[in-house]
């Protein structure tokens, strides 16, 4: 497994650069996390998103369907890609700290 | 670039008998590429051991994207460390896969210089496939391609990659232009296609004909297949013409109709046309006597796909018949009026052909706002099991329920 | 490799084909009158104006070299000014209006190794996935057996001396990539053994609840092992389907003692005659015997022979077996019917035979 | 009523029926060469060694008195030394070898109010069922349409004029006595409203697990009601099938307002060209009318005028409506299609049209 | 006897018309019996409310029976107490519905002493049925009945009265004795018809050829219907005769095959009888040219029932061929494994044909020891979902699960 | 509904004899109700077959297959026809107090 590093932050990840612990994240990790696709900072919307993800995530077990997480939280598919340029599954779920979508590619 | 090629003395087996051999391709590749010198070696290990080795999922891409990039890592990168990433990269073909040859060049050229030089001229939804790349190729591939006027295909719940038979290019059987409308419903659809937001994958195909040459019944959540209303064309000397050459117009036609529907004398062949089925048998026989006619346009079928979950599924009938002008627009409004019940509705992983069966065809049609039509089942219901929604109140009038 | 965005040219779509169409087929567009084929991978498009343009079709591999396709464009350039098409099986096709350029076509396609044909009633391409070249899910590899088959029956992509078409295609998985639940001759990669679970990873790498509901047969539970959510799978109710490991990297049927093809019949896609029909499974296994599957390639061999020494014209393997019956397919096969034969998944009952119309 | 069992005599069966035979038809069991249809009602079969036996079929009303029996055993006595017969579609026949007799028998038949037919391609005896003379779960009266239906048709049970055999049967509930599931025409007694649960007794008359696994659609879950164990209805999921009745006398779905007939088409039973079929859904409710249900005398004879005029020769309903397709069926008969004909049950998706066969 | 008739303005209109009136004969019945009477007015009823007038179930019987016997009370016993008990006798017709006078007679007068004087001839299920009686006759009426040599027919969860189609009494294509097929079972089924102990009722049904004259593949959970092995006979002088007199053997004959196995050209018909269906098309429309092989028997189908609960089912296959001779041993052997398994493991009120359904064709073969045969299944599974149940284990050897 | 007399009992009873309060049974009533169904006695094996559809009922709210009631019991069909003349459905559940059996008639 490779490791990342930022800061003084050490995570091993896997090949896609998603977290091999989720049960570590915390708000440090995320914004490391956000380096790496192509987000420097994260905003309150961001954080919206990242926080909505790791909610339903937490009550549902799995990712929200991404027509729902824009219905929650208001935004854009187009607001989405904006704030996560690698889209809503490879971007917004890796900083969440969600598992790695699988299936449908 | 590349030394010498690894041993491979099953694959090897592979390059005997007359067919194409897909081993003396990557041998050729191999070449030059190191990372399909790694395929050589890995594909003979897989035929030894009789497993594959690629690792489950990856979730790569380019930026602004959602889909178009198969992520795929090896299990035994440190045997094999340069497909330890192999990524696959759909690229949208232009419709009825026509090419000049500069174009094609072109692609080579770009996975000459990024990729593992091997192809598939197709895949099986219809995208040139690019097979296997790396990461950090991904974002200057993508600007090359786009550069030279390609963009990626679908992958993901999204919008696949249309595709369609050859048409009106040159199929005197086309009865609408299936070219046109493939390329007008993937422009149209590029945020779909490019950016999954579906419960799951959404497939179209376009056939010209009920020869359906694109296999759209069978593999498009929309197919939308050429069709007419009017009666077939006979050229009654022309069908002689072929009795004479010998085809046997009452054994090879006439009782192959499946609708039963026709008649021939030995001089007159004679189609009961409210009855015909648009079979096609008929036409494919005696091209030259009959054709399609003139009244021409498409019917719509929605739902077919692979067995997983539910079962394999065929498509069914959701429009009978329209005619297909630019822009479509009656078929848009009605895309969008599935997209955004099946977007709400639809649960994770499930087709709209499993929404539909699941919800049911009649509330499926009364939530789309389309009146049921009788095309649109093979025989009404056998079981008694009837949801009645009127009825008589108490109070004498008849109530919705 | 964390770029900051910059301006893109994105969502430009394929290019337009209209640039890429031979200047004979642009001009009638929409205008052709009827065809003839002429003969194997030969046909002859008449235009209403009297145009006529000729189709050479070569077959294809699909799974090409950059140098392939190169050779490919060089003959493009010289027989047909540059334009070349692949159809909806991958095969590779030329046209031009000159009909004399056709037999040195032929030639030259030759010496690349590409054979001429797959039109009528023919075997064509055999629609295929990835196999063990790039799929994690793969119960076979694709290429391989698709090399041997072709290899065997060639002799009727060159020559249409079938009763009707035959459409072979081959998917490595259940997923069916290849579409082959409509093929009049299918081979499908499948497993035999329920999934393995690592239960150490599974709550990392899966979502339960689509783990759960991924199963047709709802074998998967939920449940908890070492502390750590997982999944338990009744291994009773599992049919090796591997949709759950589709999901879930941590339940794993890849299985090389096991894994194997099954082959399935008699399905169609054109509405021509029959409407189209479903694939039905006329052997259930064979092991996966590499690099050339002889086993596979016999029994194909053997369905394709009896269908064509028995069918009449234009009955395809589908129609013809409805025709005399399953029982006739069986005997004149060899094939032995057994309980894996048996539907026994949501409408299976439809599938018994609720007539006294009998064969013996 | 309470007598200590005394010696009875038990489980003899029913008499042998070998002491019923006809003498000709004793003699000649098993020995039938081939027969004739002489005309509606008449057959003429004769045995290898050249015996004949006529036989003539006279409707039966099934609803029978004692005293009307009576009269027919007096013309079997007059013209068939005492025996008669009962067809599997409660027709009466009398066999005797005299050609001679037949004019005279069948007059008295019609003295007696019985017309003779029924034979070769037409109408026969409409099966039915109890309806409101005898079941507690009738939507319908039964021998109420059937009398109102056979006046209007009696003419294509007294003449062949048929393209074939048109077998009509009716059944006053769901529960289908009738068996018309199979029927050229079947006619179907309905309900359109839920179960009304009577909370009070249902603990008490009712078994409530079987209750709950009655329900074809899982409508019916346990509850308690006023402390007592009792049952709900999901309104929404009951397609008023009364099952839930047939088991649990408090929920009655009897509705006097609502209740009616159904229309069934297409079914049919011998392996006669056509395997066996099911009967499909042409009209979705027509109301209650007595005493001569108008609407559902009217709606039979059209669809037998438009098969009549439609078909072609030994095409059963169903045969035809195969050939012509359901649009035209429905199309030729003015019937409206709706969404109630779309099946919606548990295999539903499988009658979509999945294809491009067409008609307009 | 009984006075006066009620006023039935609406069913009078039922005497109107040509057919058979069953209001004229419960007028009949009504001038002797007041149950008759109280019928006439309690349907009357019914017709005025458009509801009828009956309770639900009823349970009354013959002691040492649990079937036979109908229990019906009505809902307006106060308006008409003559019918307050009105319960109907279900009695064992003899095979193939002959009878002689008197022994109907002797029916008849039974009934007219005993009971309502209204009668079912017949049943659907094909018992005679006595229309009407009260609790306190049912023995008396039993007793009589065996004296004449009567018994009772099934009711509840049992064996219901077989029936048969009248087969080689009178029908030149019975390829099996079916009166005698039937009577036999009745009698060796008589503690299974009279004491019901099964999960729900079990029907036999007897046809001599594929025509299924007694409707068996439809209602009859065990459906044994008649067919040959071998070769149709033919006439050919006969086929010509029937040409001759106008019959357009192609049209109507040869069009109309669907085993699309016969040939005709005007002097010679030729059938391919390997692929021939025994469908008796082409005997039915030529009986004096065409009949059944003579390697006769029948094939045995299984389940069928009406909808509820899981939809209506056609019986299938489960014996595709077998000899129809006394005392048809492995029929008997086979159909008690059926009822062991279906006893045991079946759920209360699931019919056989459901009960397959649940646990799987090919498990329910195995269970009853019956060998698989193609003849069984329209067509053999199209979905993947196979239960693969050999095996190999990492030692090599193949395993059975 | 009829009453029903017996000795000193007086039960309310359907048209066929079955309880109108099933909650009201007793022991008396049992040998009440045996007496309609030609039973005088009731024997231990009566006794065997009564408690177990009782308890049957009392478990699963229906009453058990014959077949079952025959397996648990020990008894053979014929044997319980014997003790109860009109069946285990009408006789016996009668005995029993059980709700009267609906359905397949
Ligand atoms: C590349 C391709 C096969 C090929 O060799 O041509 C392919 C490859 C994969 N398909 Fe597919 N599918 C491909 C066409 C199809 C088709 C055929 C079609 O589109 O006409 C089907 C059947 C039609 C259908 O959509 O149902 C198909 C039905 C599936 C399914 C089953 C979907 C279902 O609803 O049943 C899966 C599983 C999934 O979606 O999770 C799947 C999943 C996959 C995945 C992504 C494996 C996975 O489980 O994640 C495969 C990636 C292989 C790899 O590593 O390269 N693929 N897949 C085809 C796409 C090429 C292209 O874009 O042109
Ligand atoms: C080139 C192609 C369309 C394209 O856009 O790429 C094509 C082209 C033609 N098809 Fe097709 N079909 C093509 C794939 C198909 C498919 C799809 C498939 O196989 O996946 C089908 C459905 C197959 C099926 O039913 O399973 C298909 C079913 C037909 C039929 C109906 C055959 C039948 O009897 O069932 C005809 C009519 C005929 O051949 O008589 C037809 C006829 C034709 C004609 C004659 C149409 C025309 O007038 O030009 C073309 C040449 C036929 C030939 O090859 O004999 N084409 N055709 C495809 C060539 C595939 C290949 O390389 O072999
Ligand atoms: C008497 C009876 C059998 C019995 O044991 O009672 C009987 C007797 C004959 N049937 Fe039948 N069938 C009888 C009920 C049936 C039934 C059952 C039913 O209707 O419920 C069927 C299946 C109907 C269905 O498919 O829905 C039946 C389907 C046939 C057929 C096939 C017709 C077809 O084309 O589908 C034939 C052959 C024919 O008529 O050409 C046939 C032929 C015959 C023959 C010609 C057989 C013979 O050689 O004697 C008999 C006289 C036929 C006629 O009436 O035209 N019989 N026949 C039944 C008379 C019923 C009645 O009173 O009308
Ligand atoms: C009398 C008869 C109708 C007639 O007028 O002829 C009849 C009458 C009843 N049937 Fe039936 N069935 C009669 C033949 C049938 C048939 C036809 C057949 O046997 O060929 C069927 C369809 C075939 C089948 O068995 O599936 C039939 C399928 C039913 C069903 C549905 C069973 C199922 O599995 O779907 C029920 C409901 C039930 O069993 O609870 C039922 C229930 C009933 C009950 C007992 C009503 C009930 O829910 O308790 C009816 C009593 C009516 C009454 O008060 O007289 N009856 N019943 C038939 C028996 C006469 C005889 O013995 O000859
Ligand atoms: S689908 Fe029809 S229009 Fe299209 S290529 Fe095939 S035959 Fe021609
Ligand atoms: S197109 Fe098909 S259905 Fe129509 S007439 Fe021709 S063969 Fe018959
Ligand atoms: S069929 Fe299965 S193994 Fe083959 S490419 Fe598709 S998903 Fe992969
Ligand atoms: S392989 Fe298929 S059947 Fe088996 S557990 Fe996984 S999803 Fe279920
Ligand atoms: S069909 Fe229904 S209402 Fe009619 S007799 Fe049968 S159970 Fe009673
Ligand atoms: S009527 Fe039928 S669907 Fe409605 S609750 Fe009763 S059993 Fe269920
Ligand atoms: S089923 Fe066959 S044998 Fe029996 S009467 Fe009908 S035609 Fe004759
Ligand atoms: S019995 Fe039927 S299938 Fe056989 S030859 Fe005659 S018509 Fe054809």
């Amino acid at each position: 497994m490779p490791n990342f590093e930022w800061n003084d932050l050490n995570i091993s990840v896997d090949e896609d650069g998603f977290m091999d612990q989720p049960e570590d994240w915390n708000e440090q990790i995320a914004l490391a996390l956000a380096s790496t696709e192509s987000v420097d900072v994260l905003t309150d919307n961001h954080w919206k998103v990242v926080n909505y993800l790791r909610e339903y995530y937490k009550e549902f077990g799995i990712a929200p369907m991404i027509r729902k997480l824009c219905k929650q939280t208001g935004f854009s598919l187009k607001e989405i890609y904006d704030m996560f340029p690698s889209g809503p599954a490879k971007g917004a779920c890796k900083v969440a700290g969600l598992p790695k979508p699988t299936g449908c590619v | 670039m590349a030394d010498e090629l690894p041993k491979t003395p099953m694959l090897d087996e592979l390059e005997k008998g007359p067919w194409p051999s897909f081993v003396s391709e990557i041998k050729m590749a191999a070449k030059r590429s190191p990372a399909s010198k790694d395929l050589l070696g890995i594909l003979e290990r897989s035929y030894q051991e009789k497993i594959g080795h690629w690792k489950h999922g990856g979730i790569v891409g380019v930026l602004g994207y959602g889909g178009g990039v198969i992520g795929r890592y090896c299990d035994v990168p440190q045997d094999f460390p340069n497909v330890a990433h192999f990524h696959t990269i759909r690229v949208n073909q232009p419709a009825g896969w026509y090419y000049k040859t500069d174009a094609l060049r072109k692609i080579c050229d770009i996975w000459e210089k990024r990729g593992s030089g091997m192809t598939n001229m197709h895949g099986s939804t219809g995208d040139i496939i690019l097979l296997g790349t790396s990461t950090d190729q991904l974002e200057p591939i993508f600007e090359e391609l786009t550069a030279i006027g390609f963009d990626l295909g679908g992958s993901g719940s999204d919008v696949r990659t249309p595709s369609c038979c050859l048409g009106k290019s040159r199929c005197e059987w086309a009865c609408y232009d299936t070219m046109a409308a493939c390329h007008d419903f993937t422009k149209n659809y590029q945020d779909e296609l490019h950016r999954p937001a579906f419960p799951y994958k959404f497939k179209f195909k376009f056939s010209g004909c009920p020869n359906d040459c694109v296999a759209s019944v069978a593999r498009a959540d929309m197919s939308i297949i050429g069709t007419w209303r009017d009666n077939i064309r006979i050229d009654q000397k022309a069908v002689g013409d072929y009795a004479s050459a010998g085809v046997d117009v009452t054994k090879e036609i006439v009782n192959l109709c499946p609708a039963k529907c026709m008649d021939w004398d030995g001089k007159m062949l004679k189609i009961d046309n409210s009855t015909c089925r648009r079979c096609m048998h008929c036409i494919n026989v005696m091209p030259k006597a009959l054709r399609p006619g003139k009244d021409t346009g498409a019917c719509i079928l929605i739902g077919s796909k692979a067995p997983i979950v539910e079962g394999a599924l065929l498509s069914s009938v959701i429009v009978p018949f329209i005619k297909m002008e630019p822009p479509y627009q009656e078929i848009r409004d009605l895309v969008e009026r599935i997209w955004d019940l099946w977007c709400d509705e639809g649960k994770n992983r499930e087709r709209i052909g499993e929404f539909i069966q699941r919800v049911g065809l009649g509330n499926f049609l009364e939530m789309i706002e389309v009146e049921p039509a009788a095309q649109m089942v093979a025989h009404p219901r056998e079981n008694p099991y009837v949801f009645y929604e009127e009825y008589f109140e108490e109070g004498e009038e008849e109530a919705e329920n | 490799m964390a770029d900051a965005p910059k301006k893109r040219t994105t969502d430009i779509g394929p290019p337009h084909y209209e640039q890429f169409l031979p200047p004979a087929i642009k001009k009638n567009y929409g205008q052709w009158k009827y065809h003839e084929i002429l003969r194997a991978g030969v046909m002859k498009h008449v235009a209403e104006n009297g145009d006529a343009v000729y189709t050479v079709r070569a077959g294809g591999s699909r799974l090409m070299s950059i140098d392939k396709i190169r050779m490919i464009c060089d003959l493009a350039d010289k027989y047909a000014d540059g334009h070349l098409r692949f159809t909806s099986r991958h095969n590779i096709e030329f046209m031009f209006t000159d009909e004399k350029k056709i037999d040195t076509l032929i030639a030259d396609l030759k010496k690349i190794g590409h054979p001429v044909g797959g039109t009528g009633p023919s075997i064509t391409s055999i629609v295929h996935t990835q196999g063990w070249v790039h799929c994690h899910s793969a119960a076979t590899d694709a290429s391989g057996i698709v090399k041997s088959v072709m290899d065997a029956v060639i002799g009727h992509f060159e020559n249409m001396d079938l009763p009707a078409k035959c459409r072979i295609a081959l998917a490595c998985c259940l997923n069916m990539c290849g579409a082959v639940h409509c093929s009049d001759i299918a081979i499908l990669g499948i497993h035999r053994r329920p999934p393995k679970i690592n239960h150490d990873l599974l709550h990392k790498t899966c979502e339960i609840p689509n783990v759960v509901s991924a199963c047709p047969t709802a074998a998967i539970k939920p449940t908890t092992v070492n502390g750590k959510p997982s999944v338990t799978v009744d291994e009773e109710r599992c049919m090796f389907c591997a949709n759950c490991y589709t999901v879930c990297p941590s339940m794993t049927l890849n299985n090389p003692l096991n894994d194997g093809v099954s082959i399935w019949i008699g399905g169609k896609v054109s509405n021509a005659r029959h409407e189209p029909m479903f694939s039905k499974l006329a052997i259930p296994y064979i092991e996966n015997n590499p690099p050339r599957w002889p086993e596979v390639v016999e029994a194909v061999v053997n369905i394709i022979d009896v269908w064509k020494n028995n069918a009449r014209k234009y009955e395809r393997i589908g129609e013809w077996i409805e025709r005399i019956g399953w029982p006739n397919f069986f005997k004149l096969s060899g094939i032995e019917f057994g309980k894996m034969h048996i539907d026994d998944f949501k409408h299976a009952g439809l599938t018994f035979k609720r007539s006294a119309q009998l064969t013996y």
